[in-house]
């Protein structure tokens, strides 16, 4: 399946991209995780999280492909 | 959640006090108000390891946090009696000193105004994807994580 | 007591939006402060037995009340690590959406601003020397009691 | 002894002024408040606190004459 990712912060800073679609043959959100350690070795050092339709998942959550987006800790106000 | 208007907090730059002064005024044809409650995050020129913050460069998974403010607001209209409250939150530089977010929450009556905010700011600060470049004054960066 | 400057934290009439923006502005050059929390009074239009309060008139025992504001703002200082904190309280005549108590706390870090206002204005609730006149429409009035 | 005594909103609607001297025979604060039910009969009707030296007096504390001040409840913010 073609899933698109958006990066943000400091993951975008590792992947040097704020999106990207790639070939993803998994199920799992774990999967997706590996596969994307595998193509950007430096994320294993980078605390993030793994949104999809925007809500946070969990490493056991299903890719449906839809709005996925690694998201580092949050900062806001 | 698809059904309701969605509204778009962020504002670009810095909140001005202006901006603030003229917020509260508004307020004033609603008469059944008693307490207002603001708070204002204001972006510090923090110093570590001996280089100072001069900025904060924020940015955000927008869709997503506008999503996360709006059921922030629905949770809090439903746990507290508030007659009104407004949630403003900056997007690109923002300078040391300068103010990135502005929570105001109104009610006729003070108690629950303290609980309301307090939730709401938690909230925001757990539950929402905006991001903070911390820019030191040699133009290196850090990433800011909240605590 | 005595050995300590004491405040004068009333103002005739009531607190506008534009000083209260000013007040904002005015700590932007205090880059250690994070977080600000303001507190708002507002006056009431409240229905009582078919009449509408159109104002409410306030006196105080002055010396008593500034003393005891100074109090308070001693016991916050002790009690919650704030960077500044400012008062200011209506005397005499206070139209309905207009406002009459305005407080302002500001610390490095979120969590202590929230509990500090609460504190101090309980505090200034229950312990300083104001008392108040509603005006009704019709010129009749009442005297306000604090729950 | 002479003693001044401020009344404050409601209470000095009762007493009709903001301020008095008058001349006080009797020791403690429960003493006063009877002398003043005397004088004033609608005070009885009315809630106040008596303060001394701009702090809360109890029925029991001493009247030294100095600062004394009748006051309604109080209604700030």
């Amino acid at each position: 399946m073609l899933i698109t990712i958006k990066y943000f912060g400091q993951i975008a800073e590792v992947t040097q991209k704020e999106e990207e679609s790639l070939e993803f043959s998994g199920a799992l959100v774990s999967e997706l995780i590996e596969q994307l350690y595998e193509k950007y070795t430096l994320l294993k050092n980078k605390d993030f999280k793994v949104a999809q339709n925007q809500e946070l998942a969990t490493l056991e959550t299903l890719i449906s492909g839809n709005d996925i987006a690694l998201l580092p800790p949050f900062a806001g106000g | 959640m698809a059904d309701k208007k969605i509204k778009n907090v962020f504002r670009q730059g810095a909140i001005s006090s202006e901006f603030i002064g003229n917020s509260i005024a508004k307020h004033q044809t609603k008469t059944s108000i008693g307490a207002h409650n603001i708070f204002l995050g204001q972006v510090r020129a923090d110093v570590i390891e001996n280089k100072t913050v001069s900025a904060i460069e924020y940015t955000a998974y927008e869709d997503m946090a506008n999503a996360k403010f709006h059921d922030i607001r629905e949770a809090a209209f439903e746990k507290f009696e508030l007659t009104c409250m407004h949630i403003y939150h900056s997007l690109g530089t923002v300078n040391a000193g300068e103010i990135c977010l502005f929570v105001f929450v109104s009610s006729p009556r003070r108690k629950v105004v303290f609980k309301a905010l307090e939730f709401i700011v938690e909230a925001i600060k757990a539950d929402v994807p905006v991001f903070g470049k911390e820019i030191f004054e040699d133009e290196s960066h850090q990433w800011k994580v909240n605590s």
